[in-house]
């Protein structure tokens, strides 16, 4: 019983994270309808400022939050305006391999920047333990899970009530008529990716206290938070929550129930079911998903 | 003209048939195989992408291909140009597991599901050692010979995966032109149309996706006999087997015949100099490159090298007019786009 | 129908220019690789290590101690009065490695290459060696497949996967189980592998030799290489209560596990580590004072005891010099040493890397254990292996990974720790 | 007002205008007329700024306009109601609302012109915070035209409004639009529905595979022989 306990526990841990990685995600996927190969790069470099920040200067992570996340969502404005937008009106396969093309820039200037080595940040709080009934986690875990899902709960807010929200939700369910009722569309397509990334900025920083990063640290995370955003639902804010969580506890109940070895096949095998048996998503989808392909 | 057309095809299959005759260079051969052994998958990716269909796991297939025919050899003594026919029908049966979600998917969203398919493979590869060797992989035996597709040098090899491609190539024609070919493509730019004229596109569909995946797996396995070691890492690789072919047929031009082998024919080289160039330098730096030249490329012509010659060819035609009046101006090279695009309303 | 004759024409023009392009490519890649020059006072040897991609961290380590040995050797006045050139191919994977070693192999220059640090690479870049008849020596890849094949040309050595496993048996019966106060056949270990070539080759080992060894209560624990978490097996450990745990694990897994270890309060009676991530430094700069206690049996590193390991100095001092640093793993060390012991062999033909010569001379060639700057003696059994070298267990202690086990390689005893402070 | 010259257009490769031409003043109603697939749809398109004219040219008060972004359309007050309505339909509808009032946001007048829009359509103040997509069609339809009021239309530009309706809520339709017009809005009407039509218009045009065919008072199109045989004539 325990062990379940455990096992739930870390795995929603997890998918705390992988629901922020997701949230940005899918915002940048049902907003700007971009297949981003490169979001797990996006975490990567994250991870990587926070390990200069707290090697270089001895800021703490949770300070250096608040210097990253905005240079981020900076750094994802520079990529819409400049290398995105340009293809808006290519079609998406095009789209795809520049995001691909993206990551693989990103990954090997990570390489050529800072070598192969692994690096750990080290922040002594965020390694501290906290247990209850036998189940334990650092704090820097919980810190990461609790952060996730204020974010989530806070963007998911941002999206329902207030006006940037709205146009954003239009503009993912419709983007020809918003620009046709005098939406400046491509200003809000700055602001979805700026978003999405700050938020795979965030979850960069959050995990850097318990995550090595090295230039292949977010290329993992790409297709998990793909696999959320599509078990949630496509522009849907409280799905992709749900679906991390649901997701990460997969993970650790397939690693620990039948074979860690086996924990990705669970993840991709729960995927192509949910695909096949509710494509718009557990949750539905709040846009018409149609529009980047599905039926 | 079709029989000049003819001649200058026939004369440049002979040319390329007398390559070793030119060189004897292992290395120039060996990236002559290589270069075949892309055009082949990149030209079986492509028979999907007529129907606009964007597979991103071809390594699935090349994986199930590369499996078979090793562990048929090794394991079970099968000679391996049997092993290519039966890692075609392996190929083939492994791809009916994606029958479903081809036909229930669209756009981006079969392709994640492609992606996730060959991922998972590959951890299964890895996963079922009795069978696979895991990750150590499997190392065909030296032995030479013809009839184990086995010698010491590159000419014989050179002279297989050239005939398997042009066989391949043949088959790719032959379908663009054939009648399925037709509603393919028809079903690329419309599908609810074509279907309402009574073709039964989902059929189509998983027709061009066995095909595929069958002509993959057979290069999968000359791959395998070729390479002599065989394990998860690489025949299942993502980047090299279903990136790499999706980027070769992008970059010649998606869904026409001739883009994926002018793809296959320039990206090749193009990685493998790069690799060689920049080597010893600061390690990462050739990835910089070719990532940013990827970006470029796919920018720069984003209809392919086929289509950025055609409409050369177009511009210099008296009857030209002005193109692209409509942002959203979908080319015959990406006939997807309407179907996954967010101002495809219209259809 | 008179559109699609037209279409189709253009087509088969097109095909026919991709068709000339493979024609046109060989002859103008021709040009560019006849421009390299032969002269009769170096010695070329091929070098293949992965400096890119996801094994650019310790190729890049390997081929650094190459690089110094090459150096040194050459300031030293090189091998029979000859200079050594070493021709590199940076080779992510095995693609990569088999295309590189068809290109060095086609240079007339070059019999003999060296390599690659992945077992797999390694396959992959002997066999084109070994099939066109030339000499491949490999000096970090661990994996038995490689010298097990029946190549006369293809030698390695280093240790293979097998001394690891059983040095790893003979420390736990010989020392561990007196300290840890059960007899062997009650200890219950836990191997946790990643499932790379390189964790399942070593497991494969493990388990014969363990039965071997005598112990009963041996089981697996597979977790896939690329995790970013790894509660579930912790948490199976847990669950498993073993007395130690052995671990084959890359860099970030080996610190993604000793972390979790921590966090779940895994209580160990000792945890060896199987090179790899855990020889590495950043697994102590992650794991700080959690790490000191932790066993780790790998190649040579540089606290060692220095009569056993004679050039050590020299090589840490040149190391030191070049990249500013400590070598990150033992992994230069010992590509170090084994290029020494290849020159040493070219000595011996008289700077000729003829195959066969070579052959016969490497056979031929003996050193004592103790001798080389990894400890390791040198003598070819009869699959071309070095059956002379050998791996040593060392344990974390402050930020040094310190040979303790056996006693002619330790620096000091072993000491009792509580593995992840727990 | 407005005024369009000569403008062609293509989606890709094949051509859809090949030369319309029409002009509407200050206020009143105006019919666009046509066939199907004639091309009455793709010229508000052009009009609006999300189709780019091949040629021709768009002039609105006299400016230029033929290159100008749509938003830049909107805030100049040429407003487009596209052809099945198009809400956001996962909004609500006081959201969908906001939103067309999105270009004159700054005004801070939003909230006022909510109100007319409610004044003129109570049923939607009842349904405000229900999604738009679960409305009935002819609600959906005063969703849409709602939407485009908020945006202060000096030109309000309808698409197939009566596409799918019953014919009462047809009827009250034309009865809102003339109000609309009466208010000093140009109202710019496309339809299938040429008899209806042409009895709350002012003007009209016929549009046949792309050209401008005939133009004139809506008098003078129910007495021309044309309109007669084609379209009333039966």
């Amino acid at each position: 019983m325990n062990l379940l306990v455990q096992t739930l526990v870390a795995g929603l841990l997890l998918g705390g994270v992988y629901a922020l990685i997701a949230v940005g995600l899918n915002l940048i996927f049902g907003v700007v309808k971009i297949i981003n190969f490169a979001h797990g790069e996006l975490v990567m470099i994250a991870m990587y400022a926070t390990f200069w920040m707290w090697t270089a200067w001895s800021l703490s992570p949770y300070i250096s939050i608040f210097i990253i996340t905005p240079l981020m969502f900076g750094f994802g404005v520079l990529l819409q305006r400049f290398i995105l937008q340009p293809m808006q009106n290519s079609s998406p396969t095009i789209k795809i391999f520049v995001t691909l093309g993206l990551s693989v820039l990103l990954q090997n200037l990570a390489l050529v920047l800072f070598g192969g080595q692994y690096r750990s940040t080290t922040f002594p709080w965020a390694e501290q333990n906290f247990s209850v009934l036998g189940v334990t986690a650092t704090y820097g875990r919980i810190t990461a899970f609790l952060v996730a899902i204020a974010l989530v709960i806070a963007l998911f807010y941002l999206m329902k009530k207030t006006l940037t929200g709205k146009v954003l939700r239009a503009l993912a369910e419709d983007r020809e008529t918003a620009g046709l009722i005098g939406i400046p569309v491509k200003k809000y397509y700055l602001v979805a990716m700026g978003l999405g990334t700050a938020m795979a900025a965030i979850a960069g920083v959050l995990i850097g206290p318990f995550q090595s990063v090295f230039p292949l640290a977010g290329a993992h995370f790409t297709l998990l938070a793909f696999v959320v955003v599509v078990l949630g639902g496509l522009g849907n804010m409280a799905g992709s929550l749900i679906g991390g969580l649901f997701l990460g506890a997969v993970e650790t109940l397939a690693g620990t129930y039948i074979d860690p070895a086996l924990q990705q096949v669970a993840v991709f095998a729960v995927f192509i079911i949910v695909l096949l048996v509710r494509p718009q998503g557990i949750f539905g989808g709040s846009a018409r998903n149609a529009e980047v392909g599905l039926k | 003209m079709k029989k000049k057309s003819l001649i200058w095809t026939l004369g440049l299959v002979a040319a390329a048939g007398l390559v070793p005759v030119f060189t004897s260079d292992q290395y120039i051969l060996h990236v002559c195989v290589m270069i075949l052994i892309y055009v082949g998958v990149t030209v079986a990716w492509n028979i999907l992408a007529f129907g606009g269909i964007l597979s991103l796991g071809h390594a699935a297939f090349f994986g199930i291909g590369s499996y078979t025919v090793a562990i048929l050899y090794v394991k079970m003594d099968v000679n391996p140009w049997l092993g290519i026919l039966a890692a075609m029908v392996t190929a083939a049966l492994g791809s009916l597991l994606l029958a479903v979600p081809l036909l229930r998917l669209r756009g981006p969203f079969f392709a994640l599901a492609t992606l996730a398919f060959a991922e998972s493979l590959r951890l299964i590869a890895i996963y079922a050692v009795p069978l696979t060797n895991g990750s150590v992989g499997i190392t065909t035996p030296p032995t030479q010979g013809f009839a184990l597709i086995s010698f010491s040098s590159r000419e014989p090899y050179y002279y297989i995966v050239l005939a398997m491609a042009l066989i391949a190539i043949g088959i790719s024609i032959w379908i663009y032109y054939s009648k399925m070919g037709y509603h393919l493509r028809a079903s690329a730019s419309d599908d609810e149309a074509v279907r309402a004229l009574g073709v039964r596109t989902p059929r189509l569909k998983l027709a061009a996706l066995v095909i595929s995946a069958a002509l993959t797996g057979a290069f999968g396995a000359f791959a395998a006999m070729y390479l002599f070691v065989i394990d998860p890492e690489t025949n299942f690789s993502t980047p090299l087997y279903s990136i790499q072919p999706a980027l070769n047929g992008i970059i010649g031009g998606m869904g026409t015949v001739a883009g994926p082998i002018v793809g296959a024919i320039v990206m090749t080289p193009l990685g493998e100099w790069l690799r060689t160039t920049f080597s010893g330098t600061t390690q990462g730096l050739n990835f910089v490159i070719y990532g940013v030249a990827l970006i470029i490329i796919v920018r720069v012509m984003p209809g392919g090298i086929v289509s950025g010659m055609k409409k050369l060819y177009r511009r210099f035609r008296p009857e030209n007019r002005s193109d692209g009046t409509a942002p959203d101006a979908s080319g015959p090279i990406q006939p997807e786009q309407e179907l996954a695009n967010s101002e495809g309303g219209r259809s | 129908m008179g559109v699609k004759k037209i279409a189709k024409r253009k087509l088969v023009r097109l095909s026919a220019l991709g068709v000339a392009t493979v024609v046109a490519l060989p002859l103008l890649m021709g040009c560019s690789t006849a421009a390299s020059s032969s002269s009769s006072d170096s010695i070329k040897i091929g070098a293949f290590f992965p400096v890119s991609g996801s094994l650019a961290l310790l190729g890049e380590e390997s081929w650094r101690g190459v690089q110094i040995a090459t150096d040194l050797r050459n300031a030293a006045g090189g091998v029979a009065d000859k200079s050594i050139e070493m021709v590199f191919a940076d080779v992510p994977d095995v693609n990569a490695a088999t295309s590189e070693a068809r290109r060095l192999a086609s240079d007339s220059d070059i019999n003999l290459a060296v390599g690659s640090y992945s077992s797999g690479l390694s396959l992959a870049a002997s066999e084109v060696f070994a099939r066109g008849g030339s000499t491949f020596v490999e000096l970090g890849a661990v994996s038995e497949a490689i010298t097990d094949r029946d190549y006369e040309n293809v030698f390695r050595f280093n240790p293979a996967a097998g001394s690891f496993t059983k040095l790893q048996m003979r420390f736990i019966t010989e020392h561990l189980a007196e300290e840890l106060g059960k007899p062997v056949s009650e200890l219950n270990v836990i191997l946790a592998h990643e499932d790379s070539a390189y964790g399942q080759s070593v497991a494969e080992n493990a388990v014969i030799d363990a039965a071997e060894a005598g112990l009963v209560n041996f089981s697996l624990e597979p977790y896939n290489a690329k995790s970013t978490d790894l509660s579930s097996t912790v948490l199976r450990l847990k669950a498993k209560a073993p007395d130690i745990v052995i671990a084959v694990s890359y860099a970030a897994d080996a610190i993604l596990l000793g972390r979790q270890i921590r966090d779940n309060g895994l209580q160990l009676g000792a945890f060896i580590g199987t090179g790899g991530g855990h020889s590495l430094k950043g697994f102590h700069d992650a794991l700080g004072e959690a790490a000191d206690g932790v066993y780790d049996v790998d190649f040579t590193q540089i606290h060692v005891n220095e009569e056993f390991t004679p050039g050590i100095t020299e090589f840490t001092a040149a190391y030191e010099e070049r990249y500013d640093s400590l070598p990150a793993s033992g992994h230069a060390l010992a590509n170090f040493t084994g290029a020494n012991l290849l020159f040493d062999i070219l000595e011996e033909t008289n700077g000729s890397d003829d195959p066969e010569e070579f052959r016969q001379a490497a056979q031929n060639f003996k050193l004592e254990i103790g001798t080389t700057s990894s400890g390791w003696g040198f003598s070819l059994n009869e699959n071309n292996q070095n059956e002379l070298a050998d791996v040593y267990v060392m344990q974390w202690n402050g930020d040094q990974l310190e040979t303790v086990w056996p006693e002619q390689a330790a620096i000091r005893a072993p000491l009792p720790a509580t593995p992840f402070g727990v | 007002m407005l005024q369009v010259k000569n403008i062609s257009a293509y989606y890709g490769d094949a051509q859809a205008l090949e030369n319309v031409s029409l002009a509407v003043s200050e206020s009143g109603v105006v019919a666009l007329l046509g066939p199907n697939a004639a091309g009455k749809s793709t010229t508000l398109r052009v009009i609006s700024g999300i189709l780019p004219a091949a040629s021709g040219s768009v002039t609105f008060n006299g400016e230029d306009i033929t290159t100008a972004s749509p938003q830049e359309r909107v805030e100049l007050g040429l407003v487009h109601v596209p052809e099945g309505r198009k809400l956001f339909g996962t909004l609500s509808v006081e959201d969908n609302l906001l939103l067309g009032g999105y270009c004159g946001r700054k005004d801070r007048k939003t909230g006022s012109r909510l109100e007319r829009v409610y004044e003129r359509f109570p049923k939607l103040k009842e349904r405000r915070n229900q999604d738009a997509g679960l409305l009935s069609g002819g609600e959906q339809q005063m969703v849409a035209v709602g939407r485009g009021l908020m945006a202060q239309p000096k030109v309000l530009m309808i698409d197939e409004m009566s596409l799918g309706l019953a014919p009462l809520i047809v009827k009250q339709m034309f009865s809102l639009v003339q109000e609309i017009a009466l208010e000093g809005v140009c109202v710019l009407i496309v339809e299938q529905h040429v008899q209806n039509a042409l009895a709350v218009s002012h003007h009209g045009f016929i549009i046949e595979s792309g050209v401008t065919r005939v133009a004139g008072t809506a008098q003078e199109l129910m007495e021309s022989a044309l309109v007669r045989e084609s379209y009333l004539g039966h």
